[in-house]
């Protein structure tokens, strides 16, 4: 007799009155199988997700069958699905540190669920919760609360909240989302260990390192429909739809390195830090650190999470002062010379004022010229009906670019870069680093980059300033 | 996302709700007191509730001994009965020499205060002197000295003083035991004679009483064992306690409380008139009023008939005169009654010189007729008197600003000569015999509560005469009386605006109960349970 | 993100907090010291004359009485040093004597206090049982009958004067129902009304706060999570709604605590509850200075520590306020 | 589920054209009509507000006098007007009165910090514990007769919310990447607090400068009962209810009058606010 797929599709569909946002989907996981969904966000995967969990808004009609551990549902009746949540299906969120109940220990969160969903008896349950820190390294966190959790520790305690009762098949929506490669390391062990325990996984994800690491079947949505879909070896190797070989050639791992920008040994530094230091509360953040950038470099700060990249970086643009050391910027700087690049772009812009007014404002202010403004926009492949938006009503990739054309309207000598891709998608993060080099080279600007992704940092940066110890 | 059936949920939730709103049950469940037609009140059940404004700021006699004595713990010398005759109370019987200078007061024998302790002259002698020492009432009889001389009360004085046995009616002069005071002769503790002795007191809001069984007299079935008081300061909670059938008496009611009472079904309405005159205090001497037809004309305007009915709710209780028909000795039914006409008024106005001008109001060279009346909240009706009355004068052609204060601003307004109106309620029963009240407004310099900067040297004259001459015909005392009230009619240093007349609203379960006209004692020593 | 290692800090955040509210009582003291001084000597009127009226009645008062009062008093005394004895005396907790009743204000306090904590920490609790639960009720289902309900009686309420909403609930309970007292305070459960009277104002409002709270974490991940784990609506909702729902509902009841002070003075005098309300309002008809002052400062040291009570509440409800995360 | 539904711009691009809901409408067109009243109610009636009539008091309504006549023959439509046109104007300059220091000492704390800001976060917090009733009663003590003093002082207790709102939500917007970034590209402070701080704030002040208005009427009715504020013969909607209260039973139009008008002023408040909120 055959085992049950853990999970089958057939002929899925997600509609919005008459309009197809999710269509013609249709695919299965066999039993301890691994399913990896790769697009960009706005590809329809996540409410292809929500679809399979009978999650969705209400304002969303689903079609089409769905088949968990071989009861097949319409995918109409959502509310079915919902019995299984956590026994049979397991949902492992994005943003893990909102998923945890902020004002509950994490001990109790893991309990929980062994105690409710899994009816164990209380002390029992509490006995297994530890039981689970422990096997992740997770036994120090058990009397914390959520707020008092890294990136990582959340999202290791949610997975155990998620997997306590057992459930055989798991969806895992963006896991490796803005974690720098040790982290990405430890998810991908977490998910292969699971899968090891006899899980069926189905992993939605831009990351195109993690779809080649867990391997099994793989496909790639665009537009709401699957174009292609394989073996994850095989797509990822030979892929044959053009989307998905675009994709792949925007993984900052194969990117092609940046030439090291002409700067003269002896040009006097734009900046120069000498032995600062800084410390949060009672922890010191980072000391002695030096510096000198000189016009056009383009130098990385790394440092494990928690180094203070992002205070550094604010250190050098005059944000905030050192508590040891000394800032120094080169005379005759405009006090404007110094920008900065934000990591969620939505939140760069006065949140309930149009763009053009915002640019307007900053087009006065300095008495520049609206015209090199346009130009700026029109290099960025912006359409200037967006100005007309609200901050919030751009996506973040156009919105990240008019944030890169504002910065650079200041003709700025140094942009402090902090992780300034790390929410948009693959081919997004392309395009705005391609216009970066553009325009750093044409502006002999200095970059100062933070970001946790080491391929990046590779292909771009100069050199690299060390905070960790 | 779907709710999974949470109906059951918000039902559960809803119930909780339902419980949040029961801790009556509890406050029920609590109650272990007799069973009783108001399941709440079963603490009351034999216990008699009294409800009126007042609080009792201190146990001192000065200042909330009236309440003791209504609710009959204390009792003073002398009393009167309702028409205003002097009752032995504490004294059997009292004599004065022939000069009027010596008065001489004989005590009861085998009274006892409610500790247990007998009533000695010397103890009596203790408390009058103590109340002659503070300000009050003693302090205008002009007495020399008090002593006790073979077991009476001598009080020697520097000058007759006709009234005196009514001056020792008034509650301030009220005796209490020696263990009442400490060592610095305050208050600390209520010791009366009366038929009624404290039980419990939490100031200033209520204390309760029990019959005092060393009073005397044979234990009747039914009355009134337990009484309290309670003070609650707005009408419409008097009101509703007695509606609730929470409250058995409750003095003090508003117009539209007693109203509201009358159709209830729970209520029993008491009504008396009280020697208790609202008027409006001029300052004669202030140079808008100093001219007799300008007071007149503000006579004239007043609505008098009007304001009893639509603000007292009693069309008779317009004043024709200052004093009412109470004050039997006083009121003088042959005077011509004070009169409402607008146009006459106007015309006197015009008389005086005063024109109007383009906004109605009056003026005479340059200077414009406006005025300020001033009163008080004590009274709630006061400030809608008020409020009327400034209408009325201003459909006349007077300005009036009406400037609502606290009870004091009158005397201080007095004294200072600032005072230009004020709308004021003076009790003439204040002491039984309104001689010394009188002699009080209309002395030389007038009263804080009487007349201001009114020169006349007939009525002092007279009123003096009242007090001193006792030795005087009835028929020469009734004149002199009759003269006062003509002078005040016609000179109007003060403009009477409406009489008193106090309502009580009594619960369906007490019987026997009546109003005291001095407002001197609740009498609930009378009352029994039906 | 910061990472903290540490446990938590919540008996240092709770620390810090206390210590802002002890500088909070201190400060009140002084202003409502200091305004009170100026009181005594603005009020327009004589105040000797005031004070007698209080004292003996205002058919009593005569010039005579008040200039008893003025010797008794000092109040002819000079303008500084009367302030620097007042500041010096209030500083000492001397409170000074009630020129209407001539006792301690201290004494007439104590006497006040009790009735005033009962009734205001009863219509606390009964505030907090029936405004966050039908906030709650609504909030599981925005736009439902019971939101639309509970709004337009939450603005009825805010609408009308608390002393007409106590007025309605004595003629329902008392006068039509029999069922409770209408005023006093010796009688069983005349607590209720004046309690439910307050009660009902914040519960108008801690109902929307509620609801606006569960309309939120409805929508909050953590609710979502706790769903697709495998907990049902109702173990989602008592486990993690309700104190998610809490920690805003209490937070907002340091707010509520100025109409709640300012409630009990109205609803006290309506009741006739013997509590500091009532006394303030009478202090305010007899002008008694050093008795205003006295009842302020207890409605103002009630208030602040009414909000100790809540902040620590907080700290433990949620734990990110005790560490001082939250703003 | 929420979290995984993260709407993507490029499906909800489509302007929501800044209609107006319904309720909204309904709430602009109360307060419109009871504007209107306010405004040309007097001159509409034509009635003078102090005119009595002993003989008519406590009429019942009728068609010629809709509200009927007070306790002193008043005509109560006429006195609603006048009252409404006083009230509510005083009431909107008290809280205006309140909310504009309020919110620019709420700016300058959150933007000075230091010293500054734990001065006037302390006095603010002393304040707010002070029973509003000693403020506007020392304030009486000052400036007797007239209602003007008393909704300064009422403004004088309420300005220490607004101060408190703004002070926290600008230090929490003053430390956004939004104005930062402002910071960076050299603006000063106008424009940032004209383009970053104010269009988050005023949506919550207006919350609380909604309830201040009917908390100033009200406040002015708790004043008339403690006996502080009667200026007869003014018609003023508070003191008018604690005037009217005794009437409830005979004559409940009487106080339900300014209370209904408070009540519609509240209600077309609320209704006004783009989405509901709570306090």
């Amino acid at each position: 007799m055959m085992t049950n797929p853990a999970l089958a599709v057939e002929d899925l569909a997600v509609l919005h009155g008459e309009q197809a946002l999710v269509r013609d989907i249709s695919f299965e996981i066999p039993a301890g199988g691994v399913f990896t969904l790769l697009g960009e966000s706005g590809s329809g995967k996540s409410l292809l997700a929500q679809a399979i969990m009978g999650n969705l808004p209400s304002t969303l009609r689903c079609e089409g069958r769905v088949a968990i551990g071989g009861e097949k549902t319409p995918a109409g009746d959502q509310s079915s699905r919902h019995r299984g949540w956590g026994r049979r299906l397991a949902l492992l969120p994005q943003e893990p540190w909102l998923a945890l109940d902020p004002t509950m220990m994490v001990r109790a969160q893991v309990a929980e669920t062994y105690a409710v969903v899994a009816n164990e008896p209380r002390s029992r349950a509490r006995m297994l919760a530890d039981r689970a820190l422990a096997s992740l390294g997770l036994s120090d966190a058990a009397h914390k609360y959520p707020f008092m959790l890294s990136g990582g520790m959340a999202q290791r305690v949610a997975f155990l909240a998620t997997h306590a009762a057992g459930a055989p098949l798991m969806i895992i929506d963006e896991p490796t989302k803005g974690l720098d490669a040790d982290r990405r390391g430890e998810v991908l062990e977490l998910l292969r260990s699971a899968q090891a325990q006899g899980m069926s996984l189905l992993c939605i994800t831009h990351d195109i390192w993690l779809a080649r690491a867990l391997g099994g079947r793989l496909a790639v949505m665009l537009e709401g429909a699957m174009i292609e879909q394989g073996e994850a070896a095989e797509v990822l190797a030979a892929p044959r739809h053009d989307y998905t070989r675009r994709l792949l050639a925007a993984d900052p791992g194969s990117w092609p390195a940046w030439p090291a920008p002409a700067v003269a040994p002896d040009a006097h530094p734009i900046v120069q830090v000498d032995q600062v230091g800084k410390s949060y509360g009672r922890q010191a953040l980072f000391s002695g650190i030096d510096a000198h950038i000189k016009a056009g470099e383009i130098v990385a700060v790394s440092g494990p999470s928690g180094s203070g990249k992002t205070t550094f970086g604010n250190i050098v643009l005059g944000l905030a002062r050192p508590d040891s050391g000394s800032v120094q910027r080169a005379a005759g700087l405009a006090l404007t010379a110094f920008q900065k690049i934000q990591q969620d772009p939505g939140a760069a812009f006065a949140p309930r004022i149009r763009l053009r007014q915002s640019l307007l404002d900053l087009v006065k202010l300095h008495r520049l010229d609206w015209g090199v403004l346009d130009a700026l926009l029109a290099r960025m492949r912006l359409a200037p009906a967006l100005l007309d938006r609200l901050p919030h009503q751009v996506s973040g990739g156009e919105l990240q670019r008019i944030a890169l054309a504002r910065v650079l309207l200041m003709k700025p000598a140094l942009i402090f870069a902090d992780e300034p891709t790390s929410r948009l998608d693959p081919v997004t993060q392309q395009d705005v680093f391609a216009l970066l080099q553009e325009h750093l080279r044409d502006a002999r600007c200095a970059l100062l980059l933070v970001t946790h992704d080491a391929d990046i940092v590779d292909r771009v940066a100069g050199r690299r300033i060390d905070l960790g110890r | 996302m779907r709710r999974p059936a949470p109906v059951r949920f918000r039902r559960a939730l809803l119930a909780a709700a339902g419980t949040a709103l029961l801790p009556w049950h509890a406050a029920r469940a609590d109650d272990r007191g007799q069973p009783h037609s108001h399941v709440f009140t079963a603490a009351a059940a034999d216990v008699l509730t009294v409800v009126g404004p007042w609080e009792m700021t201190g146990l001192d006699p000065s200042r909330a001994g009236y309440m003791f004595a209504r609710m009959e713990v204390v009792e003073t010398l002398l009393d009167v009965d309702g028409r205003g005759r002097l009752q032995i109370r504490l004294a059997t019987r009292w004599q004065v020499s022939a000069d009027g200078l010596e008065w001489r007061f004989t005590l009861r024998s085998n009274r006892r205060y409610h500790d247990g302790t007998e009533v000695t002259p010397e103890s009596v002698l203790a408390c009058l002197r103590r109340a002659h020492g503070r300000p009050g009432v003693l302090s205008m009889a002009g007495i020399r000295s008090i002593a006790v001389d073979s077991g009476a009360i001598v009080f020697t004085m520097a000058r007759p003083f006709a009234p005196l046995p009514y001056l020792l009616t008034h509650s301030s002069v009220q005796i209490l035991a020696p263990a009442s005071f400490d060592a610095r002769g305050n208050v600390v503790k209520i010791i009366g004679t009366g038929p009624f002795r404290i039980t419990s007191l939490s100031l200033p809001q209520q204390f309760n009483v029990e019959r005092f069984a060393g009073y005397g007299g044979l234990p009747i079935p039914g009355l009134v064992q337990r009484a309290r008081y309670i003070s609650v300061a707005r009408a419409e909670t008097r009101t509703l306690l007695v509606e609730s059938g929470q409250a058995d008496l409750a003095f003090s009611l508003d117009p539209p409380s007693i109203r509201r009472l009358q159709r209830s079904p729970k209520a029993v309405l008491l009504a008396e008139m009280l020697p208790r005159t609202t008027f409006i205090k001029l300052n004669s001497g202030h140079p808008l009023l100093a001219d007799v037809r300008v007071r007149r004309a503000i006579s004239l305007c007043v609505e008098r008939q009007g304001i009893a009915r639509a603000l007292l709710r009693d069309p008779d209780l317009g004043a024709t005169q200052l004093f009412p028909p109470s004050m039997r000795a006083w009121h003088d039914p042959s005077l011509p009654p004070l009169r409402t006409d607008p146009l006459a008024a106007r015309t006197l106005l015009e008389q005086a010189g005063w024109r109007l001008g383009a906004d109605g109001i009056r003026s005479r060279a340059g200077t414009r007729l406006a005025l300020t009346l001033t009163t008080f909240v004590d009274r709630p009706e006061l400030p809608l008197i008020a409020t009327a009355l400034q209408e009325e004068m201003r459909q006349i052609g007077i300005a009036v600003r009406v400037v609502i204060g606290n009870s004091s601003d009158i005397p201080a307004g007095h004294r200072s000569g600032a005072l230009q109106m004020g709308l004021v309620a003076r009790n003439f029963g204040n002491l039984p015999d309104p001689v010394a009240t009188l002699l009080q407004d209309f002395g030389p310099e007038g009263g804080d509560w009487g007349a201001m900067g009114w020169r006349n040297g007939e009525v002092p004259g007279l009123l003096q005469r009242l007090a001193s001459g006792t030795q005087a015909p009835p028929a020469q005392q009734q004149a002199d009386r009759a003269r006062v009230a003509a002078v005040l009619q016609s000179e109007l240093p003060l403009i009477p605006v409406v009489w008193y007349r106090q309502v009580c609203a009594t619960s369906l379960r007490i019987d026997g109960a009546s109003i005291d006209p001095y407002e001197r004692s609740y009498r609930i020593s009378q009352l029994s349970w039906k | 993100m910061t990472t903290i290692s540490s446990r938590a800090p919540a008996w240092r955040g709770i620390a810090t907090a206390l210590a802002q509210r002890l500088l909070q009582a201190v400060l009140v003291a002084l202003l409502v010291g200091t305004l009170c001084f100026f009181m005594t000597r603005m009020l327009p009127g004589d105040m000797a004359y005031r004070i007698a009226a209080g004292r003996y009645g205002y058919d009593m008062v005569t010039s005579a009485a008040a200039e008893a009062v003025r010797l008794e008093l000092g109040l002819d005394r000079p303008w500084l040093a009367a302030l620097g004895d007042w500041w010096q005396r209030l500083l000492q907790l001397d409170l000074g004597v009630s020129q209407v009743t001539a006792e301690p204000v201290m004494v007439e306090i104590e006497r006040q206090l009790w009735p005033t904590l009962r009734l205001s920490v009863l219509a606390m609790f009964l505030s907090l049982l029936v405004g966050p639960l039908l906030g709650v009720l609504a909030g599981l289902k925005p736009g439902g009958l019971l939101d639309r309900v509970t709004l337009a009686v939450s603005v009825v309420l805010r609408a009308l004067p608390s002393f007409l909403l106590g007025l309605v609930l004595v003629l329902v309970f008392s006068v039509k129902l029999g069922i409770l007292p209408a005023a006093g305070h010796d009688d069983h459960g005349s607590i209720v009304l004046p309690a439910l009277t307050l009660a009902l104002g914040m519960a108008a409002v801690s109902c929307r706060v509620a609801r606006d709270a569960m309309v939120q974490v409805r929508g909050s991940a953590y609710f979502a999570f706790a769903l697709t784990k495998g907990l049902s609506m109702r173990q989602a909702l008592l486990r993690h709604g309700l104190r998610n729902v809490a920690a805003p509902v209490i937070a907002y009841l340091g707010v509520q605590l100025v109409y709640l002070v300012e409630g009990v003075v109205l609803v006290e005098t309506i009741f006739a509850w013997p509590g500091i309300g009532h006394a303030l309002v009478h202090a305010i008809f007899g002008r008694d200075v050093p008795m205003i002052q006295g009842t302020a400062l207890v409605l103002g040291l009630m208030f602040v520590l009414f909000n100790a009570l809540v902040d620590t509440a907080c700290a433990f409800i949620d734990p990110r306020r005790g560490a001082g995360h939250a703003a | 589920m929420t979290t995984a539904y993260s709407p993507s711009s490029d499906l909800v691009l489509d302007e929501a054209p800044r209609r107006l809901g319904r309720a909204q409408r309904a709430g602009i067109a109360l307060l419109v009509v009871i504007a209107l009243f306010a405004l040309f109610g007097p001159w509409l009636v034509g009635i003078d507000p102090a005119r009595q009539q002993l003989e008519r008091f406590l009429e019942a309504p009728s068609l010629a006098h809709p509200l009927g006549f007070d306790q002193l023959g008043r005509s109560m439509l006429a006195r609603l007007a006048h009252g409404a046109r006083l009230s509510l104007s005083l009431a909107a300059i008290s809280v205006l009165s309140a909310a504009i220091p309020g919110t620019l000492l709420g700016l300058l704390a959150a933007w000075r910090g230091g010293w500054l800001e734990r001065v006037l976060a302390a006095f603010a917090d002393a304040v707010l514990a002070l029973p509003g009733l000693l403020l506007v009663l020392l304030l009486t003590a000052f400036t007797p007769g007239g209602f003007w003093p008393l909704y300064v002082g009422i403004s004088l207790a309420l300005w220490v919310e607004y101060f408190r709102v703004v002070r926290a939500a600008s230090r929490i917007l003053l430390a956004s990447p939004h104005v930062e970034a402002a910071r960076l590209l050299g603006f000063g402070p106008v424009h940032i607090v004209r383009r970053h701080l104010l269009p988050e704030l005023l949506p919550r002040l207006f919350t609380l400068m909604r309830f201040g208005f009917a908390g100033a009427v009200l406040a002015m009715s708790a004043l008339g009962f403690v006996g502080v504020g009667l200026q007869p013969p003014t018609p003023e909607l508070g003191v008018m209810m604690i005037e009217l209260l005794p009437y409830y039973g005979e004559a409940p139009w009487l106080i339900g009058a300014p209370v209904l008008l408070l009540f519609l002023t509240l209600l077309g408040l609320l209704l006004l606010a783009p989405e509901r909120e709570a306090a």
